[in-house]
């Protein structure tokens, strides 16, 4: 008798311990990266950008390369490896301060050149590192240390729905937004970003995955309350789905 | 003219084709061996309206490339008279464009070369050659390149160019310095009493 | 048969593998460890169906799962 | 190679090439435009990469991710571009990734104007972005220099692991002199076992390129570490290899007043110095060719046996520092510049050494 | 002699307040209090604002006097990151030692606590609200109440207790120190929440007339319980120095 491995912990993840919060999805979705890189057997020639956020030591994690970003400028410096090495699976990892702010010319321009990279995307709404911030993707009314009032649109905007912008340009092939509240939409998020990086390893175009997380810490709430309150408040604002799929790999697959 | 050193403003408006001029002129004068420099006008020079660069040819090693006091001044306007007129070396030479330029009261202690450039080139049916008519002219008084040099020197210039502008390139050159030769230019002395009068 | 393991040294006993077993056989430990948490635990072992919702949702990728191999 | 006419910014584009610099990635600014145009132009004819960024931001990122992942790299532009590029430069030097960024500088402050200027001396000296970090600093004054630096600092960063910065202006940049070429480098991409994408059989660790040190005793330790670079390349520019490399001295030895400066002013002193000769003034001229580390030796040598030194600028006054620095007190320095544009003549020039040499 | 404060012995102790109100130095001195009375304390960083004014600067020092300290790792220990501790659930939850938690300043300080309000109330903490009415937005009665309100808002947390900590730092005289406690008392009687004791530096409580015998430590002034400081925090650019 064996026993046989269902689950266990990717070969491409290190075994570092995430210094996350307790119940933060970032864990869940390096894992998932983690998963796509060793399903595609491409852990040798994959390098990482972290970006500058709570995500910032996303270098620790992993087993290959990796590169450490200046705020808001991962897309730019993925741009300059995947160049240098075209050969290699380039991707960056980055929040909602450093894509949707900071680094929005980045990341559009990135896009709208059709860089050969994927862009994993995590959106929780709020500015986790510097302590609970507004960012660009705030609901509106939603209370921060820099919109103690509420976010107001007549001020500070409404939330920029970054998927559905990048979407209108020509040049990505793959544009889609998922979350990880459920298994069930965890398991959806798991084959976007595998897709993403598999249109990479085709050679084929700039690949987008926007993942809705919760941040328990500073949105003051227990990991499966958080995970309740995107449901109900962040999916209305970002609603789940595809919005581009130029070579169609979701029905391929 | 000091045999050793040749500077050189060359100046008018903007599409007159004056920097390719001066390019001409520096170019030939690198393969005729000598040392050269060659800057376009900039900053604030670059305001009204006429465009220049200073050259200079040189047998010695050539150190500050600014051109402050020319040996000469090609004008291909009137602007660019009124501009570098005063600048010009006592002793030195003002060619310009008497096709675009009115003969006029100029300085006394320079030497006039007047060339009716846009006529010349009219002739040869493209009025853009004005400027490779004075290149022309020019090295006839030059002492440190030739027409030789200058005509050696001009497929590597319009590198790719057809033979019918190759061949009205070499025309203009040619035309120019026949220009200056039917004239009878009294080489190596002032001549400014030469317009004095007529 | 399932076998449920758990890397106590990176659990950081946020309780979402708890929350979501479907068969309500996780529960805190009683005991901390090392880094001053109470840990995930199995409480019956025998029930596990190697659904691995657990260890799929875990943040700190702190389970594994082996089922027998028949 | 027979010698070509060229424009100083064309020729570091050439010599970039022949460096075996492959990858460009820039914005246009005057007035180093035909520096992106030439590589633009140039680059695919050799199986390089150009890429227009959205911003000098951008630019200096690519250039970042680029140089990491193990290329020979260059970013270029003019003043207020490099402003924008401080943020990258301070991140790859805290990275130490190799790369050459030139500065075909303009006036300032703010958008000044496009005429030629020498007024980011302390940007580019002093670090220019933040945190404890240098730059080598490379001032050619004429054409062929250009091209020479061009291979000089991308020798020197691959070295030094560390960025290099060509400080020209808009007067070499625009003007056009003969210019020999040098032979061509080969230059092998996996030539580097720290960069990214490195996949030698000797790789056994996965690389990183970071600056990030939230430990406040790693971070320490890493700045020691860069210190000490720095003092290897200071001594190296001092007293080893680069030393007649650094500076340029011209009529020195019986000079009695010893102008100084830098880039295309030097060309200028240098005519200034010779008229001074001619005139029975004994002038002499130092041109320092690298600004960090600066050429103090020099100075300190010098300020023995001339008695007076004028430090020429098309600033109000930025090298003058490190020349009385380096002078420590001992012969009084004294400052001429213009700005706005104007690069200043031969003859106000020597209208300043006669005041000083015959105050009367 | 050390007057035991009445409800010192409750198992946890939440610190909150407005930005600045004293709550890391009290934080500091309660668990090396807890410490030297009950053999034992735990102090829990959950400061997630700034970084220049945490606990976890001083670990070591009050580590040495039998505090357990609970802070995020060290690799973001002088980082600008939030991520808060998991022991700190489990040192809540376990039994035994008295737990101290210093909250980060102001109102995004308090956030976290939203994951904790269960595991308080079930422990029965005590949660003091710390207040210095020379702080900007506290130096009223009107604006007392209102940050007052605001704040227990965000903190998802009940406030047991108020605790006084009238002072201008180094410029505290007693007279300040007793205006500045009667506006906090004045409150309390508003409120109707009891005020659990006054805080005071250890160089004014000889002019309060407080006999000290040993720092930190709970005295008697009057009617008025007071709570002595050492002060191991002096001034945020020489923290790390312990006297």
């Amino acid at each position: 008798m064996t026993m046989k491995k269902v689950f266990s912990r990717p070969a491409s993840l290190s075994k570092t311990p995430f210094h996350y919060c307790p119940g933060c999805d970032h864990g869940v979705i390096h894992r998932l990266v983690a998963e796509a890189i060793d399903e595609l057997e491409v852990g040798d020639r994959t390098i990482g950008v972290a970006p500058v956020g709570c995500s910032v030591f996303a270098y620790d994690y992993f087993n290959f390369d990796f590169n450490q970003a200046a705020h808001g400028r991962a897309p730019a410096v993925a741009t300059g490896i995947k160049r240098t090495r075209p050969d290699s699976i380039v991707f960056t990892y980055q929040g909602d301060g450093d894509l949707a702010a900071i680094g929005t010319a980045e990341i559009i321009h990135a896009a709208n050149r059709g860089e050969k990279i994927t862009v994993i995307f995590v959106n929780n709404a709020i500015y986790g590192m510097t302590g609970g911030q507004m960012a660009p993707t705030t609901l509106i009314g939603m209370k921060t240390q820099t919109s103690p009032y509420g976010r107001d649109a007549s001020t500070a905007g409404n939330p920029i729905k970054m998927s559905e912008m990048i979407a209108t340009l020509e040049s990505p092939v793959y544009v889609t937004r998922v979350t990880i509240n459920s298994v069930a939409n965890l398991m959806k998020a798991k084959k976007a970003i595998y897709n993403a990086f598999k249109l990479q390893k085709e050679g084929k175009g700039f690949s987008f995955v926007e993942v809705v997380a919760i941040c328990p810490t500073n949105w003051g709430k227990k990991p499966a309350d958080s995970h309740k309150w995107l449901t109900e408040n962040m999916l209305p604002v970002f609603p789940l789905g595809t919005f581009k799929d130029t070579l169609g790999v979701e029905k391929s697959a | 003219m000091s045999s050793k050193v040749e500077r050189i403003i060359l100046a008018g408006f903007g599409g007159q084709g004056v920097l390719f001029l001066g390019k001409v002129i520096a170019e030939t004068g690198m393969h005729a061996g000598k040392n050269v420099s060659w800057i376009p006008s900039y900053g604030p020079e670059m305001r009204g309206g006429t465009a220049n660069c200073s050259v200079i040819l040189s047998e010695n090693e050539i150190a500050s490339p600014m051109v402050t006091v020319p040996d000469t001044v090609i004008a291909m306007n009137r602007p660019s008279v009124t501009k570098f007129n005063q600048k010009i070396k006592a002793g030195g030479m003002l060619m310009y464009n008497s096709s675009l330029i009115e003969r006029q009261e100029f300085r006394d202690d320079i030497r006039l070369v007047e060339i009716p450039a846009n006529e010349i080139a009219e002739e040869l049916g493209n009025p853009k050659v004005a400027n490779l008519v004075m290149a022309g002219a020019y090295s006839k008084f030059s002492k440190l390149i030739t027409f030789d040099d200058l005509v050696a020197c001009l497929p590597g210039l319009v590198k790719g160019a057809k033979k019918e502008m190759l061949d009205i390139n070499l025309a203009a050159f040619k035309k120019g310095f026949d220009y200056v030769e039917e004239k009878k230019y009294m080489f190596g002395r002032y001549v400014y009493s030469v317009f004095k009068g007529i | 048969m399932s076998k449920w393991v758990i890397n106590e040294s990176l659990c950081k006993g946020c309780g979402i593998c708890i929350a979501r077993c479907p068969l309500k056989i996780l529960a805190y430990a009683d005991h901390l460890t090392p880094k001053g948490v109470y840990p995930a635990a199995i409480t019956d072992e025998a029930k596990c169906t190697s659904c691995a919702i657990c260890a799929r949702s875990c943040p700190d990728v702190a389970i594994e799962i082996y089922k027998e191999e028949k | 190679m027979a010698k070509v006419l060229m424009k100083g910014n064309e020729a570091i584009g050439e010599a970039a090439v022949l460096a075996g610099c492959r990858y460009y990635f820039g914005y246009p600014i005057t007035p180093q435009s035909e520096l992106p145009a030439y590589l633009a132009k140039r680059l695919p004819e050799v199986d390089g990469v150009f890429v227009q960024a959205e911003s000098e931001v951008a630019a200096i990122n690519m250039v970042y991710g680029s140089g990491s992942a193990g290329a020979r790299v260059m970013t270029s532009s003019s003043s207020p571009g490099i402003s924008l590029k401080q943020e990258g430069i301070s991140y790859i030097a805290g990275a130490e990734v190799p790369c050459l960024i030139v500065n075909v500088m303009r006036g300032g402050p703010g958008l000044g104007n496009i005429a030629p200027a020498q007024s980011d001396y302390w940007q580019s000296t002093r670090g220019g972005g933040h945190g404890d970090y240098r730059t080598i600093v490379l001032a050619p004054n004429s054409v062929q220099e250009m091209a020479d630096m061009t291979i000089t600092g991308f020798d020197l960063s691959d070295r030094f692991r560390n960025p290099v910065l060509l400080l020209s202006d808009g007067v070499l940049g625009q003007m056009m002199e003969p210019v020999n070429l040098p032979e061509p480098h080969d230059y092998n991409i996996n030539s580097k076992k720290w960069a990214l994408g490195y996949r030698g059989s000797d790789k056994n660790e996965r690389n990183l390129c970071s600056s990030i040190f939230l430990d406040n005793d790693e971070l320490e330790e890493h700045n020691w570490h860069l210190y000490q670079k720095y003092q290897v390349i200071t001594d190296l520019f001092s007293k080893g290899e680069y030393k007649d490399f650094a500076v340029e001295e011209h009529l020195c030895d019986d000079a009695e007043i010893i102008l100084v400066g830098y880039g295309i002013i030097s060309r200028i002193l240098k005519t200034v110095v010779e008229k001074c000769r001619k005139r029975g003034i004994k002038a002499g001229l130092v041109r320092p060719k690298v600004l960090w580390p600066f050429p103090t030796a020099v100075f300190e040598r010098l300020a023995k046996t001339a008695s007076q030194f004028l430090v020429v600028e098309m600033s109000c006054g930025q090298m003058v520092e490190d020349v009385k620095l380096s002078v420590d007190g001992k012969k009084p320095v004294f400052f001429f510049g213009r700005t706005g544009g104007t690069v200043p003549s031969d003859f106000e020039i020597l209208n300043e050494v006669d005041k000083l040499v015959r105050p009367d | 002699m050390n007057l035991p404060f009445s409800s010192d012995a409750a198992p946890a102790t939440f610190l909150i307040g407005g930005a600045g109100a004293g709550k890391t130095e009290l934080a500091l001195n309660l668990s090396v209090f807890k410490s030297s009375r009950y053999g034992g304390s735990t102090l829990i960083d959950l400061d997630i604002v700034n970084p220049f004014f945490r606990v976890r600067k001083l670990r070591e020092e009050v580590e040495a006097l039998g505090v357990k300290v609970i802070c995020p790792g060290d690799r973001v220990v002088s980082g600008d990151i939030p991520a808060l501790p998991p022991a700190a659930w489990g040192a809540l939850e376990a039994p035994g030692q008295a737990v101290v938690c210093d909250i980060g300043g102001g109102e995004p300080g308090l956030r976290p606590l939203g994951r904790m309000k269960d595991i308080a109330a079930a422990r029965g903490a005590n949660v003091f609200f710390v207040i210095n009415p020379f702080r900007p937005g506290f130096t009223s009665p009107g604006e007392l109440a209102e940050s007052f309100r605001h704040m227990c808002g965000l903190s998802a947390m009940q406030v047991t207790h108020l605790v006084a900590n009238p002072n201008l730092s180094g410029e505290t005289s007693v007279e300040l120190f007793r205006e500045g406690l009667a506006m906090v008392q004045d409150f309390a009687g508003k409120t109707g929440l009891p005020l659990a004791f006054a805080v005071v530096a250890s160089e004014l409580a000889g002019k309060l007339g407080v006999a000290i015998e040993g720092l930190p430590g709970f005295y008697s002034s009057g009617d008025l319980d007071v709570f002595v400081l050492e002060r191991y925090w002096s001034v945020p650019w020489h923290f790390g120095v312990v006297r």
